[in-house]
């Protein structure tokens, strides 16, 4: 597999995920600067990293969008290609309108850095394949907008075609406001694309792909896409 | 040209950051604030004097870049420079 | 050599000694400057001269004192006097590190103020051609009853989130305190450290004559025109008011593409020197740069990037807007700087030349509008050794007869108050608005005792720890400053680091009063003794005078950070208890010291008596134990004893992390202060608890008898109560979850409460 | 009563986000945007009628809380409910 790590002006979480890609998965891994107009060829996976692109100015991922490179992006995505927006860069897949919906400020108005639990749910897809229904993971959030917003249509049709990938749930897999960090609706951690080949997510499974940081549960994530894509070839 | 934007979430957007300025306003004393919902606001100049075309950029700027459409609604205002 | 005397510019004042005096500076200075021009100044010589010698920039006061302390070892590369300070941690690398004060600014817009101390903080580190790998903030606050101290801790937390978060750098520690005598101006101390390979250090020297200079980060606009500088040599009173126009606002996101830039250009060889833009700005980073080369320096204030019209030569000099630095590259190498920055989106102008002649010229619309000698500046600020008195009262607070304080009837329920007291509850409601899990190096989230952070470019790993106690330094600075060295260094020891090296942070009263003057001295002599005991260093650092309100000073707070290494950080030690059954062992001997303890002021409301001795031989005996037991894979995990004593550090091993795990245990034989609630929250030194498999036991004990180390088995872990019997009666039995309501609810509620 | 209430940054207060957002304007092709601030809109309900009493409550809200006098200032408009 080659993944393509894409840099914004304000990104930050670059690093971590090219660090788990390279030297946790051994994935060949391109940091691609945000005005460049192409990606490097045959890239099979775009991560859109976590951070303040443009400092989170106006709407987190507003501005991002308009990067250059997002012309390539969009086109990686809509040929069915995986795509990872983390954090800031699922903020960046909504404004962009690769995912429906929005991100707004916390319920709590304040930024969020702690250890939550998530299961996945919905359709399937690359990214959770291998993961069990009950399996509770476990892994930081850390963000100053990411309480999930759609409409109640949209919620509805998102849940009916399986679209939610992630939820936020409590260490035994129960849901509730407390295990919600954010005040998501329908306790939305995570979205993907009809296709399943666009997904974003609001926690780091890039920050836990090594049992010393606290959790290896995001090796789930990442090994799945990587299985699929062996599956694949 | 000048130019002032007002953005607002949509009305069935939970405005958390509203009801938490309502909240504070309450226990200030000021009890009879009711329906508080905070916005944005942008102003900035437009060299253009052509009020057509002016009024087009503008449109553009707020539907691409200045609101998300999906949560937030706009105004704007254009008014000749002095 | 020729100078220039400046003309004097359309609407400038006329320049004299009540200017001179308005713009803080005392005749003698005046006289001085007078003496080195050979002239009056121009009016924009004069703010060049006011904030190069405001006690910000020249430490006039403290210069004498601080010249005591210890600062060199075989660990250290550069000490005080660069922008932060550099030590060996092997393997190729050197950790940078600083502390710094944001105080004033803080009190006047708590979250501007905070971030853009934070925002500094980490510029003094880059510029050094470090990247920042972990923030802490120690913050103090004055009562939780005055009304405006929810304000500013909601404000203040936010800022050092706000910047610190942005800039993808982990806040993973810290302190947060309350005392009345903060109640009119907060400290806010900010920590960076980061991480260079050793062979690529720089400093802020402008080199030789030839170099160009260029200005680099974001436009000058009016901020903080006699900010930072003016506002840290001046006490508050009724007219802080009117400073308030002065206050800067960061752009974390700038500097963000700053850090990157700098970084990006510093692995090629183009830099010749660089300094960040902080208190006084463009005069206070080319004086310096100038000075430490020894040359000289041409500005042309036309090239620099403005973010407003109009601004006056003096105004351009003064700006203390944010996010920007001045560098000088060999002539030749400007399109490389030029591109480096042009690539990150940032304004980048070359503003000037290094000159050989020693003198700061600075140039506008093509008239000298500053000649200058520039070392003269930075180093012939006047020095004053300020007369010191020890306060006639101080005996008087060190009277405390423990026989007559009434003893608490539930002692269970005396724990569970001071669990839930301002200064001893859980803090995660602060770095829980902290991203301390960014860049996958902390080890361990904060609350522990030290903070572990893996080094990933030599799999090593640095501990951070930052202590202070003012109330032990207002009852005694000497010993308060001891303590706060040892009590860090035992941090560090829990974890299973050694620390190498400290920063410091002193923040004091007005230096004129001779009580203050004292309190300050003795803080030095306290640290001195402590940093040489216990072989860290100390390698940077910061003082802040004037922190009184209304005549009324702070209690003397200087904060120190010590940073350790760990030959393997994921061996590092928790502080929480880990399974069921291990055994719960105590190290170290009460002495029953009640003087300055939280329980005395909690419990009892008084403020007095001699604060705990500090033993460093024994601190150091300590250490090397708890050391030598995380090598050989000993301790499940350690945790020391500090405000609230044994009861206190006992409560924290089992609630420590979300779950916790309780505990039984049993004070016997004479080891222990006759009075129970002495027995319970005395604060005495060179104390640890540790937990160990049951089957290890009689080998520790065994090894700390050879070490030196008194350590007595005290129970087990286990259960969900805190149970403390002492001779087979019952001091304590709490379930673990009341405890934790109030623990981990006192700050959230009282913030967030109505 | 219905309020408006706009806070904006002070003209020489360094408004970051503006930077952004008119960055993000030129990078779309609107050259043209200059001199762009962004600030805060509220708006809400007061029960009282009495203009008065009322202006003055919104003063004391605007200082207060709504806006920051240290590095803002505040205009606001009150307007009989309909
Ligand atoms: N403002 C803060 N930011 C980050 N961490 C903090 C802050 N205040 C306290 N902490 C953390 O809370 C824990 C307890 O703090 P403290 O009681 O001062 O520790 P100790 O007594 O062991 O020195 C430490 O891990 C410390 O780093
Ligand atoms: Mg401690």
């Amino acid at each position: 597999m080659k993944a393509a790590v894409i840099v914004f002006p304000g990104s930050n979480c670059d690093h971590d995920a090219v660090h788990a890609l390279r030297e946790i998965f051994s994935v060949e891994t391109h940091e691609v600067w945000h005005g460049d107009t192409s990606l490097p060829s045959d890239t099979e996976l775009v991560v859109l990293p976590g951070g303040f692109s443009y400092g989170d100015y106006l709407r987190s991922g507003a501005i991002a969008r308009f990067s250059p490179i997002m012309d390539a992006v969009q086109a990686h995505a809509k040929a069915g290609r995986p795509t990872l927006g983390i954090c800031n860069g699922f903020q960046v897949l909504v404004e962009s309108h690769l995912l429906p919906g929005a991100l707004l400020p916390n319920r709590g108005l304040k930024f969020c850095c702690r250890v939550i639990h998530l299961k996945v749910d919905g359709k399937g897809s690359p990214f959770t394949a291998d993961i069990g229904e009950d399996e509770v993971m476990t892994m930081p959030v850390a963000h100053h907008e990411g309480r999930y917003h759609a409409d109640e249509d949209t919620l509805d049709r998102l849940e009916g075609e399986g679209l939610v990938a992630f939820r936020y749930c409590g260490p035994d897999g129960s849901r509730g406001e407390a295990h919600n960090p954010n005040g998501s609706l329908r306790d939305i951690a995570g979205l993907m694309n009809p296709g399943g080949n666009v997904l974003g997510l609001m926690p780091h499974p890039e920050r836990a792909v090594e049992t010393v940081l606290g959790s290896a549960d995001g090796r789930r994530i990442f090994e799945s896409l990587l299985a699929a894509g062996r599956r694949a070839a | 040209m000048r130019v002032e934007v007002h953005v607002t979430l949509k009305p069935a957007v939970l405005d958390v950051q509203g009801k938490a300025v309502q909240g504070a306003l309450h226990s200030l004393g000021h009890d009879a604030v009711t329906g508080l919902r905070q916005g944005k606001y942008f102003t900035f100049d437009l060299g253009s004097t052509d009020r057509a075309g002016a009024e087009a950029a503008v449109k553009d700027m707020c539907e691409k870049l200045l609101s998300n459409p999906v949560i937030e609604d706009f105004t704007y205002e254009l008014q000749e420079s002095a | 050599m020729s100078t220039e005397t400046p003309v004097k510019r359309p609407g400038e004042p006329d320049v004299d000694l009540g200017l001179a005096r308005e713009h803080g500076m005392s005749d003698e200075e005046w006289g001085l400057a007078l003496e080195i021009l050979g002239r009056t100044p121009s009016f924009t010589e004069l703010g060049i001269f006011s904030v190069m010698w405001s006690e910000h920039c020249s430490y006039k006061s403290s210069r004498t004192q601080l010249k005591r302390l210890p600062t060199t070892g075989p660990q250290v590369v550069h000490g005080p006097g660069e922008n932060a300070g550099v030590i060996d941690i092997g393997d190729g690398h050197v950790a940078v590190f600083k502390m710094e004060s944001h105080n004033h600014p803080s009190q006047v817009e708590p979250y501007q103020g905070a971030a853009t101390g934070v925002g500094g903080i980490m510029r003094d580190v880059f510029t050094m051609g470090a990247r920042p790998i972990a923030n802490m903030d120690c913050l103090r606050f004055g009562r939780r009853e005055n009304p405006r101290t929810r304000y500013l801790v909601e404000g203040v937390v936010a800022g050092v989130g706000g910047y610190g978060n942005c800039m993808g750098v982990p806040t993973v520690g810290g302190e947060t305190t309350f005392h009345p005598s903060y109640d009119g101006n907060v400290l806010v101390n900010a920590f960076c450290l980061g991480v260079a390979p050793s062979s690529r250090i720089f400093l802020g020297t402008a080199g030789s004559a030839g170099n160009q200079v260029f200005y680099v980060g974001s436009r000058t606009g009016r901020d903080g025109i006699h900010g930072a500088s003016l506002l840290a040599s001046a006490e508050f009173d009724d007219t802080t008011e009117s400073k308030r126009p002065t206050v800067q606002v960061g752009d974390p996101f700038t500097e963000k593409l700053l850090l990157e830039a700098c970084l990006e250009l510093m692995e090629g060889d183009a830099i010749e020197g660089i300094q960040d833009m902080g208190a006084a700005g463009l005069t206070c980073s080319s004086c310096e740069m100038a000075g430490r080369s020894g040359a000289g320096m041409e500005l042309d204030l036309d090239q620099v990037p403005l973010r407003e019209e109009g601004m006056t030569p003096y105004e351009i000099m003064l700006s203390e807007s944010q996010e920007r630095m001045l560098l000088t590259a060999q002539p030749g190498r400007e399109d490389e700087v030029v591109a480096v920055f042009e690539k990150w989106g940032l304004p980048v102008a070359r503003v000037g030349v290094v000159t050989g002649d020693g003198r700061l010229v600075v140039k506008h619309q093509g008239e000298v509008v500053a000649d200058l000698p520039a070392a003269e500046l930075a180093d012939k600020a006047p020095v004053f050794d300020r007369p010191r008195e020890q306060p006639a009262e101080l005996e008087s607070r060190w009277e405390l007869d423990v026989e007559a304080l009434e003893q608490p009837g539930d002692l269970g329920a005396t724990l569970t108050d001071l669990l839930a007291s301002p200064n001893l509850c859980r803090a995660s409601w602060t770095w829980g608005q902290y991203d301390w899990s960014v860049r996958t190096n902390t080890l361990s989230p904060p609350g522990g005792d030290a903070s572990v952070i893996r080094v990933k470019e030599t799999g090593k790993g640095l501990a951070i720890s930052a202590d202070c106690n003012p109330r032990y330094c207002f009852l005694d600075p000497k010993e308060g400053a001891r303590q706060a060295v040892a009590e860090a260094a035992r941090n560090l020891a829990c974890v299973g680091a050694k620390g190498l090296a400290i920063t410091d942070c002193m923040n004091f009263g007005n230096p004129e009063r001779p009580d203050i003057a004292w309190q300050f001295a003795e803080a030095i002599t306290g640290l001195s003794e402590a940093c040489i005991a216990l072989d860290t260093p100390v390698v940077s650092g910061n003082v802040s005078f004037y922190n009184e309100t209304e005549g009324k000073a702070i209690h003397p707070t200087p904060a120190i950070v010590m940073v350790g290494l760990m030959d393997d950080p994921t061996a590092r030690v928790p502080s929480g208890f880990r399974e069921a059954g291990d055994r719960v062992v105590l190290l170290g001997r009460d002495q029953g010291e009640l003087g300055g303890s939280e329980y005395l002021a909690v419990v009892h409301d008084r403020e007095c008596g001699r604060p705990p001795r500090v033993d460093l031989e024994e601190e150091a005996r300590l250490g090397d134990f708890l050391r030598s037991q995380a090598d050989v894979g000993r301790l499940r995990s350690a945790h020391d004893l500090s405000e609230g004593g044994l009861a206190v550090s006992l409560a924290e091993c089992a609630l420590h992390g979300d779950d916790g795990l309780g505990l039984d245990v049993e004070l016997t034989g004479d080891g222990f202060p006759q009075r129970d609630d002495v027995a319970l929250f005395s604060e005495t030194q060179a104390r640890a608890l540790v937990s160990v498999k049951a089957d290890d036991v009689a080998d520790l004990l065994v090894a700390a008898g050879e070490a030196g180390v008194t350590a007595m088995e005290l129970g087990s872990v286990g259960g969900d109560r805190v149970t403390i019997r002492r001779d087979g009666r019952s001091l304590v039995d709490v379930s673990l979850a009341d405890l934790r309501t109030g623990w981990e609810g006192s700050l959230p509620n009282w913030v967030e409460g109505a």
